[in-house]
């Protein structure tokens, strides 16, 4: 007997919401900007902002790549004990990140680099928990974006609760937009089976939380296709807990941008949660430690190349001549420079020493573990004595 | 000034007091509203503070803990009900891997003041699953304050103790205690959450319980005085932290000591009191450290529990056992 | 600001399946058999079977009924810890119960009384879990009914599993079909908020498992709502999955028997799991010892009352001349006999000892634990020397 | 006869002995499949034995154990493979309340021979949740059994030994040592998986350990009988059971006893341990058994873990501390 598995069915996508409406387009997603950098007309959603916040967009991605290689690079080095690129996401990281306006929150996975970057994250800082030499080094609240997190899934439940918060606390609904806020949630396609992402699910419908729920489907968890996890697409997943849900091109920043602007207005509003799903690619690696050429061919590697999320703008911006060569040589030397800073920067971290952490264990430490500390500082003392 | 009360309604009050005094305090879990509870701890408490305050959650104990630590994050100080022992596993990565780390994975720049009750221990005639001990293994992690009262008394005021903390607490109510009347004087101050309190003083052994077994020590205790032994009682009250202190200074005063627990045995709370005190103690035992406790298997039916968990005979036994060193 | 939570919306249903098909026939759900006791016939289920079977679903209901009021008035009489009623429910599990056939197994939650008599499980065996004699002594093999389960939704995932070792063993898309065998696998509105029964919704899908997921929406979850678990219907939570599913009338057992029975078929067949939504209501309370007027209106408990699944199939066989007073009769006698033997059967169950538990924590005694034993049995006999 | 490999090399070839040997045995886990595991311990074995047998699973614990036990129930012998220590959690109501009682639940009608396997422990230079030490959250459930191997030879026959094995047994790897290379003499029959093993003996102290830091210890004995120590180190091998009687002959003999172990002190296997011994072996101890483990702080940054996990000063401290009693 054999245990067949067959890719997804073809299916005709899109915007679903769970009252059953469903806007039926003949198209595999929401797109607005076709590889070869084109504008085209969506039915549903438009981008509504000038060259001048594509520009900005080009900038966030091109930046968030450079950043990115330099840590890949670093890793390579030994310089960093692990780094997850993010290359062929930029899109779907710079256009969600340039949706989020005033009160947002976001809650990000461990590889949402160019929304960190775009929150303001020094990318120093990040550096430090791939490194060793912290645990998560930014401060979540000064700039709205959340620890990464590492357990697959489990801050899909961080984000619900607190958007019940932000719900509670008045934040939704007001007719002053100002003062609405909601919370943009990152996970992968793989963590959409975990059970606490379907927990996620039940409680955002259930309180009709003001919270977006961004899936980066980048195709493979790890080693494993997206068709172990959904033999479906897999937006479908969320209207079956009652949440509206669209795919799109997650290579097109203007598509997500337009859509997630969409999403977190309606959450804003108090119209509760959305599910995106972005349909992207990993075009390198799951990690530095991981070797996709055992798993995966080179050929959907190519492919997804001429989907590139960062070509079709440049193309786009410069056939409108809303940019020119002297601006693109701008941001490179921008680039540069970052990375210079990234390169110098890392091998400069200080290392921590392990007296810094006891008192983060708790509020108020313990007596005992204030006697371990004591214990471990004389016996260090020790050693610096005989030496 | 006291009044007497069951655990239960001492309980309640505490937790209204907290809904009182600080508007970001909320309760949330399986009927904690309407039902208040399927034991009545949250009575009355959604009617009075509202659905938004008081929430019956979806029934999703993950769930219920994962939400409740991004409302922390906002602001909030959440106390989670599970509704059962047995039925905390599921939500055990987001205790173990998110709350219990979360200041420590910040750097010390977020708190997650967040209060799990837990309805636990046996002895009340209950189907599988309804009768568990977890405190161990809540107790094995670091990061979270593991609690449990003894009685009314200390339930009213640890439970808002817990609540007022900044870090997260593991808060075991002894269920078959629930229903069991006790003085609440509130004249006295509190004990501080941490603090292990001798109940009983004497002066041939120690026996170290806590939780639902504090009561059953007490009598035992009692008994063997008419046997004109003099045993004292500490309730730990604090699993973790311990309170070093404390049991290190009664070993010094009696120099044997028994722990008791209806836990199993192994890696119970037990262990960790033995292992502490033969360690601190060394040269004042006249006896190893003994361990009154569930035997190593699973909880059984309700018809044998009595023979399972630990009662006076099975600790007098243990009180002779370690006289006779 | 308020948290609302509104009902949720009407729903034109039914039969949805992955593809995206959806038949749209503007009622509830699949019903064959009107709370009047009047066939009805629906677009796409039929109920194949003459009169004899459907007499033969009403002596399990009756019994099934009989069972229940004998354990609850025993749990009164503090003859058992707990019960957990299954009244008002009799169809949807005699209906499910009707359609297993050879091979199929069962998992059921802790309600399913009537679908455990008829894989002919004694009732004192069932008592023994609830009088605190026994944990679940009954042979799950023998009968092809598994043990019951506390922890919400957990038998889910061993339900796919157990589904998935068949589809090994080659019982699953045989030609003959006396070969093919499947799992039904029973749990509880509110138990679809556990990330569990996502988690078995992801793995069923995913290896195509030969299982049926039979949710018994009695439209509580102790004191909480349905509409605390899903704002819209509960059948839709599977189609995200890329699950086909179906609502039916729970209090109708003709509908619930044909339903089942094209679910466990297709299970059977190979093509792969489908989740049922057997629409009921739980006319008791939850257990002997909730307390259902903090929660409930007496009202909606009385509506309910007005389509009580067994008096429609009593008042349709009677009105066809296929059961008679005398049949009646003696159904009540049988029942009338059932009831003498649970409430005789019940005292005289023998208590345990513990001595007969220690064997059962591992397949090889621990020596650390023999030592336990030992000394308990001393220590024990120590007692018995005393007195 | 011998053959030289590392210990990732002997549990492949355990594994895959073990799946030539019964058609039942069979293995699921996150991509373990094409890619054979992230640390390549079921390298090839896919290719070789089908996609029905070496499984890769949805990205879900709970769902990876919970439907191997279903798959037990059908006579399957599953072995599942926990990606790091860290994402075993998830899982924890599956392992802790359904596999580890269902013979117990059953009251003896069904087995559950399934092997979850988890490669645990620190020091590789990891991120938060990749170097945890679950074990003593394990040995604290009856119903599981609990090992741990510490070289190739012991891998390669632990593994078959847990596979054959009727109960459900937690497998713990210590992924620093996958990559070491021990000697696997496949001459000698292999100890009984519930047995612990003197490595090296001496009269004057035990070290009692297990896993990753057996070969620290050995490294620490070998420097005291550089000055003149003669340390005995025991390879504890199994925790869950413990091997009491070899637990306690080594303490007779020495007299003197110190745990060693990654986990956290607070209720790690150490304090099981030491409560044991203190108990079985009273009038032997020359000195309270001594505790060396992680400091009680979830696990910090990696640049700091040499610090926070034993090494070889520390043990060597604790036997000089031992000693002087
Ligand atoms: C609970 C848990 N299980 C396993 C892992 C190991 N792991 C890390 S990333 C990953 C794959 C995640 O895939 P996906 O969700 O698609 O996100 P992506 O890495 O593609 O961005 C796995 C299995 C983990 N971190 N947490
Ligand atoms: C994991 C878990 N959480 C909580 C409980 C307590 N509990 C027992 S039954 C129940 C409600 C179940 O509702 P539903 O799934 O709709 O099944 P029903 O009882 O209505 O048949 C709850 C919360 C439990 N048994 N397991
Ligand atoms: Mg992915
Ligand atoms: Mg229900």
């Amino acid at each position: 007997m054999t245990v067949t598995r067959s890719t997804s069915e073809a299916e005709p996508p899109d915007v679903v919401t769970p009252g059953g409406t469903r806007i039926q387009r003949g198209r595999e997603f929401v797109q607005l900007l076709t590889p070869q950098g084109e504008r085209v007309a969506d039915d549903v959603f438009a981008f509504d902002h000038d060259d001048a916040v594509i520009a900005a967009n080009l900038r966030h991605m091109v930046l968030g790549r450079r950043f990115d290689a330099e840590a890949t690079a670093l890793q390579r080095k030994g310089q960093l004990g692990l780094w997850p690129p993010a290359l062929g996401q930029e899109a779907a990281q710079v256009g969600s990140g340039a949706a989020i306006a005033g009160l947002d929150e976001v809650f990000p996975s461990y590889r949402e680099h160019s929304v960190a970057l775009m929150r303001g994250i020094d990318p120093l800082d990040m550096l430090k928990t791939f490194r060793g030499t912290a645990m998560v080094d930014w401060d979540s609240r000064a700039h709205r974006f959340h620890l990464y997190s590492f357990v697959i899934g489990t801050q899909s439940l961080h984000a619900v609760g607190y958007a019940m918060g932000m719900q509670r606390d008045g934040l939704v609904g007001n007719p002053d937009q100002a003062g609405n806020g909601a919370v943009l949630a990152y996970f992968g396609d793989g963590a959409t089976s975990q059970g606490d992402v379907s927990e996620a699910l039940v409680f955002a419908a259930s309180y009709q939380a003001p919270v977006v729920f961004f899936v980066q489907n980048n195709q493979w968890a790890i080693s494993e296709p997206i068709e172990v996890q959904s033999r479906i697409p897999l937006y479908r997943r969320a209207i079956g807990f009652g949440i509206s849900s669209v795919r799109v091109d997650g290579n097109d920043v203007l598509a997500v941008q337009a859509v997630t602007e969409w999403a977190l207005d309606r959450a804003r509003r108090g119209e509760g949660p959305t599910f995106i799903e972005a349909f992207t690619y990993r075009m390198g690696a799951h990690t530095t430690s991981d070797d996709p050429t055992k798993y995966r061919r080179r050929e959907e590697e190519q492919q997804w190349k001429a989907k590139d999320p960062i070509a079709r703008v440049r193309t786009y911006l410069l056939g409108r001549g809303a940019i020119d060569q002297a601006w693109l040589d701008a941001l490179d030397a921008e680039a540069e420079a970052l990375g210079v800073r990234i390169r110098e920067g890392c091998t400069a971290l200080p290392n921590p020493r392990l007296e810094d952490y006891w008192q983060h264990a708790y509020a108020g430490m313990p007596p005992a573990l204030a006697e371990q500390r004591d214990a471990y500082l004389a016996y260090e003392a020790g050693f610096e004595q005989e030496s | 000034m006291g009044e007497t009360m069951t655990m239960a309604k001492a309980l309640n009050a505490g937790l209204r007091r907290a809904l009182e005094a600080d508007p970001k305090v909320l309760l949330a879990g399986e009927d904690i509203g309407k039902l208040g509870g399927v034991f009545r701890i949250t009575e009355h408490l959604q009617r009075d503070f509202g659905p938004e305050r008081v929430v019956d959650s979806p029934l999703a104990e993950s769930g219920i803990v994962g939400t409740s630590l991004g409302l922390a994050l906002r602001g909030y100080r959440p106390v989670v009900e599970i509704q059962f022992d047995g039925f905390v596993y599921p939500a055990f990565d987001q205790i173990v891997s998110q709350v219990s780390r979360m200041r420590f994975r910040s750097m010390g720049r977020l708190s997650v003041p967040m209060v799990i009750r837990i309805p636990y221990g046996g002895s009340i005639g209950a189907i599988e699953h309804h009768s568990e001990s977890p405190e161990a293994y809540f107790a094995h992690t670091p990061g979270l304050v593991v609690v449990t009262p003894g009685t009314p008394l200390d339930a009213y005021w640890m439970i808002q103790q817990a609540i007022a903390s900044d870090d997260p607490v593991v808060f075991l109510e002894p269920k078959r205690r629930y229903h069991e009347k006790g003085e609440v004087d509130l004249t006295e101050p509190p004990l501080a959450l941490d603090a292990a309190r001798v109940v009983l003083q004497g002066g041939d052994a120690t026996l170290f319980t806590y939780g639902p077994l504090v009561k059953t020590c007490v009598e035992a205790a009692l008994a063997a005085s008419a046997e004109g032994r003099s045993i004292e009682v500490v309730d730990l009250r604090s699993l973790s932290p311990l309170d070093d202190a404390a049991i290190r200074a009664s070993v010094e005063r009696t120099g044997r000591a028994i722990v008791v627990h209806e836990a199993v045995r192994t890696l119970g709370i037990g262990a960790e009191v033995a292992a502490r005190i033969q360690e601190g103690c060394f040269y004042t035992l006249e006896a190893p450290v003994l361990r009154v406790a569930a035997y190593d298997m699973p909880y059984p039916p309700s018809k044998v529990e009595s023979a399972y968990l630990p009662d006076l005979d099975r600790i007098l036994d243990a009180v002779d056992r370690s006289l006779a060193y």
